[in-house]
């Protein structure tokens, strides 16, 4: 596992929420936290070093929990059993709260992000709206969630209307995705309203299409085993909406629109 | 290439030369093979009489000098004041005209001994199975294996195999037969069916060229001995001549020593 | 008739030749050899009884997913490909074989360029190269080589998923099988190539009658190392949205995070499948070993 | 001495033999060959230009990420894994070969049934088992086999992603090898064994110093194979959160999208890899080619 | 096995008896050998001549009946009134007394002439290679090859090859010799060049098993003459008595047809 080398602050007894945490996690004074630093602009490598939105979040969760960060990278795969095997003590990153995943984990809701259409530059086909994708190709991710329901739903629709219907590819991840839009296999992606942005912002030949639809929980992980974890988590969000820095990262990253009034433990409804 | 078949012996060879190398095999060798004659090949290991059979069928391509089997020059076309080197199907159909039984058997180890006969019938000669499979029987018999069709070669004794050998170049009905130590592979006990089955062939008048170390049927059934040494060919005759009175001393010493 | 010599002594003790050789030969015992039997068959069921009741392998969601329809028509894919994949790659092994062991220069030498370069990148490079090939050729044909203006059919419309893996595996394939080809004609005699061309046969003939059956015998062993590596690494397609074994299983975990008892089944399959090609191989062994050993 | 009786016509324009016997052989010719092999040139040379010039190709990219200290740093992890994965394997490969040749019946079963469960389970499964042992097995050592109570050392503190990739890519790697060795002792004859036993060598005497020198000569090529897969394979440990080259240029273009220049990165870095290894090849080759061949 | 080994033969075979499947190879053969004493083994393809020497430096294990060497059962141990088997570096020590010469030569080919001659004595009797050398040196010089140490065995003639493997058996110091049709593979002009090592060792006074088909040779150096038929010994004595006037069927029907 890769421990983030900037964060090495000795734990912190004074801190606000120090006594939240567990006592195994006070005695190593360490929370290992896991995620996948592919995602940008959630978590990823600058080189090499690991940054995004979530990891300055970890960041502050672990000051005002008064302990030192362990940041391991964590594929999607290795997740679940990186959280049984106690190799991370949570899981961070996009990752969505859904009902199937509450049957496997608590998640605690720190975010709200919609869904965005990216499109290629001037949108030459002029999607604007998921209402109006008769007759396009339609690629996605791999196990997120909305795009594949989405282009079902929506071809059922077009179907029913005597249009031509909607095509779905399902790709590992983004970056295949982005792939398929700039070969013109795929009219449009549906994805993360956060990653559109970025990946608009970044490679100049996509833009991003029509409003942002779909909102839905990003959620910290932990074993349903582990409420303390869990309760703690809850405090140290919840402080940090309170003392100001929850809306400062937000801001900093240009994804004010995700914030949440006040953390919350699996209400994700689909 | 109109010659008058009748008129000219049916194999000659004339001023083949061949060199691997820096090592020269053959140096220009002389001389023809008469219809129904039968030449044995003497002389010591790396003298080249391998390489001159493998000439003659073109499994080795010349130097220089030309083989002509019935008039016909094996493995080359003239053109002009030169030759130029025959490929594919026309050299395909020379070699059918000339069977080879190799010193290792080298049947098809895959088929059985009844589909190794066939297999230049219905391959090369694109006869109907109905029709060459008879012929094969009848083949195979004649060898002594009528017994053993459909086993497959590896299950049978060396000197089973090169009957089988035998059998499946004689299929090809060739005009002249090439034999490169066809017994030295074998048991001793075994050497006689083989050569059996060879003196059969004499007998009824196949044309043979026999690489040997058997001296006692090069006297029995050889019209001529041939004796090289170092790519030439140091002496030729009657076998009983060369081999009862050698003229020249390392036909002499060979003989000592293998006899 | 016999001269033995050897005296008839039974003094201090000692049998005399002639008393031993009426002795029984022992059967051979292995005792070490069972203990060793019983050794390891406890600690594989101690081993088994421990990862069979672990709770997170998750038997309950491997039974629930093992036919599942989705995963089913995940093997149905796999097993499509690999068979396709495989002829591909073995007539193209065959055809650059025979061109680099040909003679001739021009080919030798484009049978080890091809060698080198489809062996070398990584087959998940030249697996998304193929799937986007759109985007360095729009259109296959003239224009590949002239330019845009002159015309050919739209890339996209001609390669799909389907076919790009089909491309990528089977050029890659086809490489490592052109080694394994070569290596069986090498382990053929240089006799049996004579005795067919004494025979009269073409090269093409001695080819397809003489050498290609022979040299079957020898690539199938190591064509099933290659085909259970197919089987496996098809699952690469999950790159190209294709949708074989592998990538059905991660579809599911994706959702619902059962990552372990997903992977469990698509094992199931992969040794299943696997287990299936060795019985073939087996019994393929067996009808091209006739005429050979025993 | 000789009896020569062709006649010396030279009649209707047709060369007597003995005539014939005189003329050059012309040089062989190849124009079809010639004519080839500039067709194929020119094609490949107008495909490197189109390839070439086409913007998608992004080569400014691909120049300033070629030596970016992180794809070396994932080269170094790429090579530094590979040959200690080649090196895991042949050592294993060695054993079970031997296991699965030496007649006991309890050990070449274990042998096939080794061979069968690597050989036959996806690398991806393996490799997260294997990084996620602790969830079987939260400590090794007797624990395993007889509960929680007994003891032994916390396997997260022993597995990181280095160790499973080792682990799971040398026992894979090694039930393949172990077919290629045992594919080499076949190759050898019987004879070598016999007389190495005749000359008093003990079983062990003669695997290392007449079996096992001889295979190597039969097993490199293969195994050359096998190095190339597993240098390109090891991108796999991505799924484990390591660091080799496919993985650390993934890394790259998680970040800024440039998918087909990196992807390109890393497949000169493996096609450099792949040719030097090619090179060594050559050169162990022909060393244990003294005594064969001409 | 506290015999006295001045009082027995050197090697006694007692009711040696082998069989493959139903295949009765040997079938309860006596014989024995005394020290310095030349026997040369006879008979035809598939008699068990091979098997016999096979069984005799316990290659194969018999299935009855015992091999012995200065009075020490081969490859067996005695435990009450039963023989087990021997295994591993006692067996080996066994055989390292016994040198052995095959058909096919069975040089080891990655290794030079030298470093095969040199591999018993580093290897099994682990002597430094500084007092082994001179010693194999010398032995390969006796063979008449010390020109060619440093070649491998594949680039020599199988006539050298053979002498290599014969220096190499004798660099053991075995107490027996046994060679199993050493010259069969041969070329016709290279045989001599064996058997005449062969004889060289006859005269200084080693004691040799000669399974042969070269009736010359077995007349000329043999002490005595074994005839062996399916695994049965048919009749043996002085080299002329039997070569001369056999007194069996068998024997005289295989020596016509070999002679
Ligand atoms: N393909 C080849 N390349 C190089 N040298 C060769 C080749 N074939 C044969 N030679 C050499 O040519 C010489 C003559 O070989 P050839 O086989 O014709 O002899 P031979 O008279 O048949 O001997 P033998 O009785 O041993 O069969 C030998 O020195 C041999 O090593
Ligand atoms: N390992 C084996 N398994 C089965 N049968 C065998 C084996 N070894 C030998 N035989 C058979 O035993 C019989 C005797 O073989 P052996 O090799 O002793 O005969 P031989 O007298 O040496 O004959 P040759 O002169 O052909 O060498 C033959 O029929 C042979 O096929
Ligand atoms: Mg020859
Ligand atoms: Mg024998």
């Amino acid at each position: 596992g890769s421990a983030d080398p900037t964060a090495d602050t000795a734990a912190n007894t004074q801190a606000p929420l120090y006594n939240r945490l567990p006592e195994r996690i006070q005695k190593s004074g360490v929370l290992k936290i896991g995620g996948s630093a592919t995602v940008a602009p959630y978590v990823f490598k600058d080189g090499n070093e690991i940054v995004g939105m979530d990891k300055d979040l970890m960041d502050a969760l672990v000051g005002v929990l008064g302990v030192r960060l362990e940041f391991h990278d964590t594929p999607y795969e290795s997740i679940i059993t990186g959280l049984k095997s106690q190799r991370i003590d949570v899981a961070m990153g996009n990752l969505s709260d859904t009902r199937e995943r509450q049957a496997v984990a608590d998640l605690v809701d720190y975010r709200m992000v919609p869904q965005s259409l990216l499109v290629p530059t001037g949108n030459p086909k002029g999607l604007t709206s998921i209402d109006n994708l008769c007759g396009a190709v339609v690629a996605g991710v791999a196990g997120s969630l909305s795009d594949e329901q989405v282009a079902t739903e929506q071809n059922g629709k077009c179907k029913a209307a005597g249009k031509p219907g909607v095509g779905f590819s399902a790709f590992q991840d983004a970056t295949a995705a982005i792939l398929a839009v700039q070969t013109k296999r795929a009219d449009i992606m549906i994805l993360n309203g956060a990653v559109a942005t970025y990946i608009s912002n970044t490679t100049k030949k996509t833009e991003v299409a029509g409003k942002p639809f779909r909102p839905r929980y990003h959620a910290a992980l932990v074993l349903k085993t582990n409420t303390d974890i869990r309760d703690a988590l809850v405090a140290a969000f919840t402080e940090l909406i309170e003392n100001g820095t929850y809306a400062k990262l937000l801001a900093k990253w240009d994804l004010a629109y995700t914030a949440i009034p006040a953390p919350r433990v699996n209400a994700g409804t689909t | 290439m109109e010659s008058d078949p009748t008129m000219t012996a049916l194999l000659q060879v004339r001023r083949l030369t061949k060199a691997f190398g820096s090592l020269t095999v053959l140096s220009g060798v002389d001389f023809d093979v008469e219809r129904g004659e039968v030449v044995c090949v003497l002389g010591p290991s790396g003298s080249g009489k391998s390489t001159l059979l493998r000439c003659i069928n073109h499994l080795e391509r010349p130097d220089a000098g030309v083989v002509a089997l019935e008039g016909e020059i094996v493995g080359f076309r003239r053109v002009g004041q030169a030759l130029h080197e025959l490929r594919g199907s026309e050299l395909a159909r020379q070699r059918s005209q000339i069977g080879m039984v190799f010193q290792r058997f080298n049947l098809f180890p895959h088929r059985t001994i009844l589909e190794n006969v066939l297999e230049g019938l219905c391959v090369v000669k694109k006869e109907p199975r109905d029709t060459a499979r008879p012929r094969a029987l009848e083949l195979l018999d004649r060898v002594g294996l009528a017994g053993k069709v459909d086993s497959y070669p590896n299950h049978l004794s060396g000197g089973q195999q090169q009957r089988v050998a035998i059998a499946r170049a004689l299929a090809m009905r060739p005009k002249l037969m090439l034999f490169d130590e066809c017994t030295s592979a074998l048991d001793p006990e075994l050497v006689s069916e083989v050569l059996a089955v060879m003196k059969d062939l004499a007998r009824e008048g196949m044309t043979m060229i026999v690489v040997t170390h058997e001296i006692a049927f090069a006297r029995d059934v050889a019209d001529r001995v041939i004796f090289m040494d170092a790519g030439n060919i140091v002496e030729q005759g009657p076998a009983g001549d060369v081999l009862g009175n050698p003229q020249v001393d390392r036909t002499r010493s060979f003989l000592a020593r293998v006899m | 008739m016999t001269n033995v010599s050897s005296a008839l002594r039974d003094s201090d003790g000692t049998a005399s030749v002639d008393t031993m050789a009426t002795m029984k030969i022992a059967p051979v015992r292995r005792p070490v050899q069972w203990i060793a039997t019983g050794v390891v068959l406890i600690l594989l069921v101690l081993l088994l009884v421990s990862v069979g009741r672990n709770p997170n392998m998750g038997w309950d969601v491997v039974g629930h997913y093992l036919l599942d329809d989705a995963v089913l028509r995940g093997v149905r894919w796999t097993l499509v490909l690999t068979v396709l994949i495989m002829a591909l790659a073995t007539a193209l092994g065959i055809v650059v074989a025979v061109m680099a062991t040909s003679g001739n220069r021009v080919l030798s030498a484009t049978a080890a360029l091809f060698l080198w370069f489809f062996r070398g990148t990584p087959l998940l490079v030249q697996i998304i190269f193929w799937f986007n090939l759109a985007l360095i050729f729009p259109r296959l044909g003239p224009a590949m080589f002239l330019g845009e203006g002159f015309g050919g059919v739209e890339t996209n419309s001609v390669i799909n998923w389907f076919v790009a893996a089909l491309l990528a595996f089977g050029l890659h394939q086809g490489a490592i099988m052109s080694e394994i080809v070569r290596g069986g004609f090498l382990g053929i005699e240089r006799g049996q190539t004579e005795a067919a061309q004494s025979l009269g046969m073409t090269a093409a003939q001695t080819l397809r009658r003489v050498l290609l059956p022979q040299t079957l015998r020898i690539i199938v062993p190591p064509s099933m190392n290659q085909f259970v590596d197919v089987l496996k690494g098809t699952a690469l397609v999950a790159f190209i949205a294709g949708q074989d074994l592998l990538s059905s299983v991660q579809f599911i975990y994706a959702k619902n995070f059962q990552v372990i008892p997903l992977l469990i089944v698509a094992s199931i399959w992969y040794l299943a499948l696997v287990s299936v090609a060795t019985v073939v191989q087996y019994f393929v062994e067996r009808r091209l070993g006739l005429g050979y050993g025993k």
